[in-house]
């Protein structure tokens, strides 16, 4: 059977470059980057080469990367870090509702220990308002997360500008740049923040690795105790073989970007066309300010689930808001803070392309899910009651 | 994450659809992640001959309402006031544990056609 | 020139089938665990696979053990997460003067937090006094956390009675077995703790993975927050390469445990011996109680970082608690807490034996060793004044 990943947006294979690094770095490389003899300096060699590459995909210096075991621990060491170094300057943090759970629940997390979360609302492109930031920000204000592009709709923020005004303020400004970085081009001077969380396995690299960018001066607190590595900011034994991973990907993906980006947009674009036409079928997020790689539909009168389960009997992976994947009650919460009511949240597909996809996946795509939408729709008891005209339309 | 029995009933539903002049219909929309079911029964001397499901929601709770309308066909519509959520998920082989509240979409919304067959029969009689 | 690895204390090479177990993951399931489709559930399936090995190198069930990015989280996770959850129970810890600084900068970090420490002394031996832990515990006691085995000096504590009593007194136990899990024997219900740390690294397994095991019914706060991956007390997709590797490592070490035990030790005792032959050189630690793989000895009137300079010069891969070698102004916290002075702690050379090493190896050492002492002896001023009898004896 045909197999086609759609969904980068999760997770990436890994480049098999990536690998190949990894298994020199194992095989040849193993000794602790904190050792005084060769085995050590030879590893601590790879680490700091890998620490240049990482810097250079975001035009960063290689002493402001920090690297963590992902995208999750880089935004809860920026955010947690931050607020508590600040404490005595303010005790409000400025954060939006789309922004992933490592972010948002960081951030209700401060609010147990004393500190003010202001959350700000998006329109239903999910682009957060300047004025409502500028409007949030109070004298108190010592940090504004927002993160650079969502990873549900691929709505790119503002961040070069939002960041102007924090600054300007005088607070902080972090940005989750996981679903950026390597992606479109990033670079933390341009977009002026002083702390970027980003993740080697959403860019073909592997999992459990990632990094934060903190710009130099920038005051805070380590999340985890133990031994001096990277600058006591992040102590323990360094995942190097992941590092080196991390660093393979993040120079692959500064040479390939340009390329991949516009061959991406390209395959979105056919994606979108095609999937709108299927009638009651709706694009989520922003029509431009979107990621290359994003597609994100909600489809009527059928749930997400089990459109994924019939996708995936035909060898295509994609994923969903739905409330029945997400292991909790509530649909995605970025479809619902976009204005999109439950029951269409319900039946949101995401499809996120990636290297290895080519025009035939489209085609197989477009082919395959005119179907299975027909079938479910057959299935299900809302469809009825529409021909019917008893159902609220698609605003 | 399901078991085959589910896969089955979930690609091959049986008796998906509407019954004309139903004897009776049941609809629930499950609270939790807001799913709907309708069930359609006709029902001649007490025995359920025929039953219909549509269903909106995920792959447990479609192939629930599939193994469902299975259960019942040809019993009586006191045996199948018996049909529990457990039994259900149990003729699937079981569903994952955060799956389990699907499998009462099922048994209730059969229970509310069985109670509006009830209803319309009382409503007949006088 | 010969290469001989003897610091496997700090990180051991990665075994071959642990390499292929993470290439084959990386080649051919590179799904997010999370996800529904089938590239998700092959990569969910490793996952618990991987689970269930580590959980049984411990002999624990799979549901206690929390995946972790190494010894360090593990640590710090186990010890603000007991500690934060518990405060309402009570304020103090007891830990020991010999934990690695995973341990005890997090329970000093703690202490900013408002919690009391107890840091229990040790005897020369390296060994915590039963007496002393039992004075120290206190009707507001939740956490007592004292290491299985010390990395430098190879001491093993005895966990079963201290966690006995520990428990009669209705305090939580926790050990940082990061340097026995794999090593020697260790299983949760014999010590009967409650929660226990391992590294993958320290066992053949990759660097940046490591677990914490939770009894059931441990209540623990999350050092982190976002999706809800590990039962929601360690968010982020999960580190997969690395987990399948350390299930590897772990597969691999319960399989050869005992065979690899009984070697090593015949290897350590004759390092030991051939060292403690040459003049003012003195084993550090239990003469028995100890690591298999341990060997430390304090070597009068040299410095430790220019003897591992020299015996790396010859190949040989060593560590010390040296002060020049930690980045910090003191020796070894370890070594100084067993009463031994700064100047001999300085002397210290710590060997740590692997599955790779030979009795060829050992011979190599103990011819090389000896000379670079003399050489090293020969530069020292503190060398002449001992001819002239000025310095204080080795007790
Ligand atoms: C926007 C965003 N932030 C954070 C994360 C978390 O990163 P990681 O999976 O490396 O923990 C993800 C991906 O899951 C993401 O898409
Ligand atoms: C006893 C002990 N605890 C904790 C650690 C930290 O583990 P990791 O290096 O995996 O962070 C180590 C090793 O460095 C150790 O030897
Ligand atoms: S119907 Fe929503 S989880 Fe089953
Ligand atoms: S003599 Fe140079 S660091 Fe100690």
């Amino acid at each position: 059977m045909r197999r086609v990943y759609l969904d980068h947006g999760a997770t990436t294979p890994v480049h098999p470059e990536v690998i190949e690094a990894m298994v020199a770095c194992m095989r040849d490389h193993f000794g602790n980057p904190s050792s005084v003899h060769s085995f050590g300096r030879e590893a601590k060699k790879l680490l700091e080469d890998a620490r240049s590459n990482v810097a250079k995909l975001i035009g960063a210096r290689p002493e402001e990367i920090i690297f963590t075991s992902g995208g999750t621990e880089a935004d809860n060491l920026a955010i947690f870090g931050v607020a508590r170094a600040m404490r005595k300057k303010g005790n409000h943090i400025i954060t939006s509702a789309i922004e992933h759970h490592a972010v948002l629940d960081a951030c209700l997390a401060l609010k147990k220990e004393g500190f003010e979360i202001t959350v700000l609302p998006v329109d239903e492109y999910g682009m957060v308002k300047i004025e409502d930031l500028k409007a949030a920000l109070r004298p108190e204000t010592t940090l504004v997360t927002i993160m650079h592009a969502n990873n549900e709709v691929g709505t790119i923020q503002p961040i070069q500008e939002i960041t102007r005004i924090v600054k300007e303020h005088g607070a902080i400004m972090h940005t989750d740049a996981v679903q950026t970085a390597g992606k479109i081009p990033v670079d933390v001077n341009d977009l002026g923040v002083d702390l970027l969380s980003a993740s080697s396995h959403k860019i073909y690299g592997p999992k459990g690795v990632g990094c934060l960018y903190i710009r130099k001066g920038t005051k805070l607190f380590p999340l985890t105790h133990g031994g001096g590595q990277e600058r006591k900011r992040r102590p323990g034994t360094e995942n190097l073989p992941g590092i080196v991973g991390f660093g393979k990907a993040a120079e692959i993906m500064t040479r390939d970007l340009p390329e991949e980006t516009s061959r991406m947009t390209k395959l979105r674009n056919r994606l979108i066309e095609g999937l709108t036409a299927i009638p009651e079928v709706k694009l989520n997020g922003h029509s431009t300010d979107r990621l290359p790689i994003n597609v994100n539909v909600s489809i009527r009168y059928i749930e997400g689930e089990s459109l994924l389960l019939m996708l995936d009997m035909k060898g295509i992976a994609g994923s969903s808001g739905s409330a029945c994947t997400s292991g909790s009650l509530d649909p995605s919460h970025v479809l619902l803070a976009m204005g999109i009511p439950h029951e269409i949240a319900h039946g949101s597909l995401r499809l996120t392309l990636g290297r290895d996809n080519s025009e035939a996946d489209i085609d197989y795509v477009l082919q395959v899910v005119p179907e299975i939408i027909e079938r479910l729709r057959a299935m299900s008891p809302l469809y009825d009651r529409k021909e019917a005209q008893t159902c609220t339309p698609i605003k | 994450m399901y078991t085959d029995k589910v896969m089955d009933h979930f690609m091959n539903p049986r008796n998906v659809g509407e019954i004309e002049k139903p004897s009776g219909v049941g609809e629930v929309g499950n609270p939790t992640c807001g799913d709907i079911m309708r069930i359609y029964i006709d029902v001649e001397d007490d025995i359920i001959k025929d039953v219909k499901f549509k269903t909106f929601g995920c792959g447990a709770a479609i192939a629930t309402s599939s193994i469902c309308t299975e259960l019942v066909i040809g019993k009586s519509i006191d045996e199948a006031l018996k049909l529990t959520n457990e039994a259900v998920a149990e003729a699937l082989d079981g569903l994952p544990p955060q799956k389990m509240h699907c499998s009462n979409l099922a048994a209730d919304a059969l229970h509310k056609a069985i109670a509006d067959y009830k209803a319309k029969r009382e409503d007949s009689k006088e």
